[in-house]
């Protein structure tokens, strides 16, 4: 079990919702936050604050060093070179960078391949596909043929000899709670550029992207215990040299004049304009903290709730669960209950029982027509209940919400 | 929220289904993904049938029972008043009563800002309808 | 004299530096936070935060009603709808937004004109050029026919002829400090789309969009008290309306599916991803604190602080200030001093007197060439140093400002 | 910051100008547009003679005049061990002080960091040109 005093770092969880204490169950939309986080944001703000590079006062120079320091931390934490972490505002903007990039840049043509999978968040579906429309460039789809919107190696075998210019895949699904394993996309496609959407596999897995072969990767500090608008963007120096920039503006030139413009060095040159500073340091110092639990420490506390989860809501009659049920799920249950719509049921177990889930089709609209597609559920409600699990989440809170389940069905049942 | 009232007209059947030859129109809650099509059907500015198809929360279904119930007879005026009453009433402003009858029980919704487009989805497709016919 | 007791509420100002208490004189480049800010955004992290949109739970809808009501707060502001107010990760972002999603709604096509000018910052200036090159629009500049740099009506007149299809204009330059009369483009380019770049002009200026007939205005928060990473966009409903999104993902989206994608409504269509929301809560914080204090106030308290400093600098032998020195000179004096480079001057300011002014190229190095052309120094720097005033500044802050100059070139002269 | 050693050196003007027929090389400051060219004279694997053009802030200019003093007369493999140096020196790490004499004394260097960029525009241009040439 995970350190209990870990707990105590978040105020959060010791308020009441409606006299029930806070069962925070929704980590996969944004984490909480633990002080030290909150504390040096604050106390960066009060006392070091200043914009960063170029000016030589003290204040710069500070709020310099501490920005670049969190970037130290993020490289060092992905095994990458400083010059490989460029700083955005979340995954959201880095996928959408590296599409524009690509097209600008003049890499990603009419009739190129780019292979996605049906699983993904619309973050890492939208841009491909719109932005498809309006180059010409193809998409594919890898749809799962597994149980409930699992991916099967078979499903991307398929795809094999399209050999894809690149694909871009999500190391975690959002709903499904899958993990992916990388180093099979790699096997299978060795010759594609692989981005991995990192959003839900970074936030419990430490991640060695030289060893692994990732070309980009992609994740949110807000996620792992860090602040909101800050993500990060890491890309193989030798793609960000040849890319176009995304964002034009200061910081981000070398030199300028009426009829040119040169480019700063990486990774400068896709940080343009003043930066998320403050964010960037805390997510420097959310780095830090969940590096002192440890990784290994937080996939298998991780782990011991989701499989704890897994077993006690099988039991419940009606409950159907999404995505895999052996080790592939993690961190994310994703479920229906016959004849409760996921509004009604999140809704209730908030007020009556004090357990934050989301309910909804999380972003991820195509994976939605799949579940329907196998669901036994008389009424398929176009969304599903999922609860997740993050670091400061106990036994107890699984407890508190396979409980309320039971009674809200109780009760619906005999109303 | 979730009252008696609520889960009663949440599972009522029959206003549900299709009206041949009426009005109909649809509407879509983005937040959740939740349709609806709506089928009024309107002689000398009245309502004197009304039905909905759709899938939805207990609180979209049984807003949507609750008003076809509380505007079949009335006329396209009462019906805007009706109209104006609820959007003041979810808002948590002053309303008549009257004018909404058993609707005005579901007041509490004004304390849930993320169920209020629940809530509404029916009565801004019927606001549809009514502005599309007058 | 503006209440003094504001200077209490910013610790930083309570800072000493190598002995000497700090005169902060860097707010254009960013300005310090107040406890207020700061605390705001402490307290939503430790108690309310979780993602906004869509979730039924208690966090997530604190969380959305405080981010919309930052909305509502900065709407009423600019007198504009809610519909137009879309939050970014800062005015860089803004402008990029503008550039790209008029051109990939086929708006801004070979030959069409943009006019610009040379005083703008690199933000307004780098998108244009650069994507011109690959679109095939064309890019004029306005040229300050004014004293270094500044910008004259005939300016402006010189280009009426041409009706260009949009007009984008700094609102107050960051270099030579002076406030471009809104007015005035509008009379001359009646036709045209007016985009603001209210980098600068808004942190003491509170303008009603509608009545000036802007069509476009951005600014960020991290100039104005706010939080860093965040920023606005403005925009008039019907041109957001038919532009293309810039950023693709999540909750702008309407509905998606393998080959089709539908946009949310206003503003959430240009909002993709997790929004910033500490920093939006931040924001609109920082408007309260303006709003308390009064626009007003606050400009007169920014001029009355100007015309001191010009008036004591001029008396400085050998130093040679920019831009205008009449009263559209506000907020920003921009100046070098014969022999000296703006990095050492501004590192001897630091390090001797506590004193915090930027030196270089201010990320306007088109109009450094301006400058260049017209100094009257032996040798022109291609830089210069930039003092900035705001809310918290004083009299004295000048005074030691004034005096440090005036001992750094005794010092250098002796040597 | 700011000793004699520096304003002394930043005003030398006997190392200021272009050498006919050396090698030259362009080095460039991005975040303050300061620009250097720098001239070498090497013969048999020695250099010496250079000199340097360029606007620039004191350090630099101190820190180029420094430079070339003290690599007149030097091999290029000498040279090289003093560049070593300098990097260490300004990251705040040991360093040889013997190898970089005078130079030395601007270690201080080390916590101006956002000054250490002036301070290597020479240094970084010439490291440039004895790749070129080994
Ligand atoms: C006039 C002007 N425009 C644009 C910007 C860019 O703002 P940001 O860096 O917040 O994107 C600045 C700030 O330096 C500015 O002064
Ligand atoms: C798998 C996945 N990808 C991308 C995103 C988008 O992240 P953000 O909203 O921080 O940009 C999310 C978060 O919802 C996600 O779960």
């Amino acid at each position: 079990m995970l350190l209990s005093n870990i707990r105590n770092d978040f105020p959060a969880l010791f308020r009441t919702i409606n006299g029930n204490r806070l069962v925070y169950l929704d980590s996969a939309a944004s984490s909480l936050k633990p002080k030290q986080v909150v504390e040096k944001i604050s106390s960066f703000y009060l006392n070091n604050y200043s914009n960063v590079h170029r000016a030589v006062h003290t204040l710069s120079s500070e709020s310099t060093s501490m920005m670049e320091e969190a970037r130290n931390i993020l490289a060092s934490f992905l095994n990458a070179k400083n010059e490989e972490i460029i700083f955005t505002s979340g995954t959201t903007m880095s996928i959408n960078l590296i599409v524009e990039s690509f097209i600008r840049y003049g890499f990603l043509k009419e009739n190129d391949l780019v292979l996605i999978s049906a699983v993904e968040h619309h973050a890492n579906f939208v841009p491909w596909v719109r932005l498809s429309k309006i180059h010409g460039f193809r998409v594919e789809f890898v749809r799962p043929s597994g149980r409930f919107g699992t991916l099967e190696i078979d499903d991307f075998l398929n795809f094999k000899n399209l050999n894809p210019k690149i694909v871009s895949i999500t190391g975690h699904s959002n709903v499904t709670g899958q993990e992916i394993e990388i180093e099979n996309l790699k096997e299978i496609f060795p010759e594609s550029i692989l981005i991995v959407d990192g959003a839900q596999l970074i936030p419990h897995e430490k991640i060695d992207v030289k060893k692994l072969g990732i070309d980009f990767l992609v994740f949110s500090a807000h996620k792992m215990l860090g602040p909101s608008g800050v993500g990060l963007l890491y890309g193989r120096e030798e793609y960000l040299e040849a890319m176009e920039p995304f964002l034009y503006g200061g910081e981000m030139i070398d030199k300028v004049s009426f009829d040119n413009v040169t480019f700063n060095e990486l990774p400068y040159k896709f940080e343009a304009g003043t930066p998320n500073i403050a964010g960037i340091v805390g997510f420097g110092e959310a780095i830090k903290y969940l590096e002192k639990i440890g990784f290994d420490e937080i996939k298998k506390h991780i782990y011991d709730l989701t499989f704890y989860a897994l077993d006690k809501m099988r039991k419940i009659d009606g409950l159907e669960i999404y995505g895999p049920l052996d080790e592939r799920h993690l961190g994310i249950v994703s479920f229906n209950l016959e004849g409760i719509h996921p509004h009604d049921l999140s809704h209730l177990l908030d007020e009556k029982f004090g357990v934050a889930i989301r309910s909804g089709h999380h972003c991820a609209q195509p994976l939605m027509s799949i579940l329907k597609s196998e669901s036994k559920l008389s009424v398929f409600p176009n969304g599903t209940n999922r609860a997740s699990f993050y670091v400061y989440n106990t036994y107890e809170d699984i407890d508190i919400l396979v409980e309320g389940i039971k009674k809200i069905k109780e009760w619906f049942d005999v109303q | 929220m979730y009252n008696e009232l609520i889960i009663d007209y949440s599972r009522l059947k029959k206003y549900k289904g299709k009206i041949d030859g009426a009005i109909s129109q649809e509407g879509k809650n983005i937040s959740c993904g939740d349709e609806i099509t709506l089928y009024i059907k309107v002689e000398n500015e009245k309502v004197v049938d009304a039905k909905f198809e759709g899938v939805g929360c207990a609180i979209s279904q049984a807003s949507a029972n609750l008003m076809i119930e509380n505007i079949i007879g009335k006329s396209l005026d009462e019906i805007k008043e009706i109209i104006e009453n609820v959007n003041l009433m979810v808002k948590g402003n002053e309303f008549n009563r009257e004018k909404l009858g058993p609707i005005s029980e579901l007041s509490e919704i004004k304390n849930y800002p993320m169920r209020i487009k629940c809530f509404l989805l029916s009565w801004k497709t019927l606001n549809l309808i009514i502005k599309k016919i007058s």
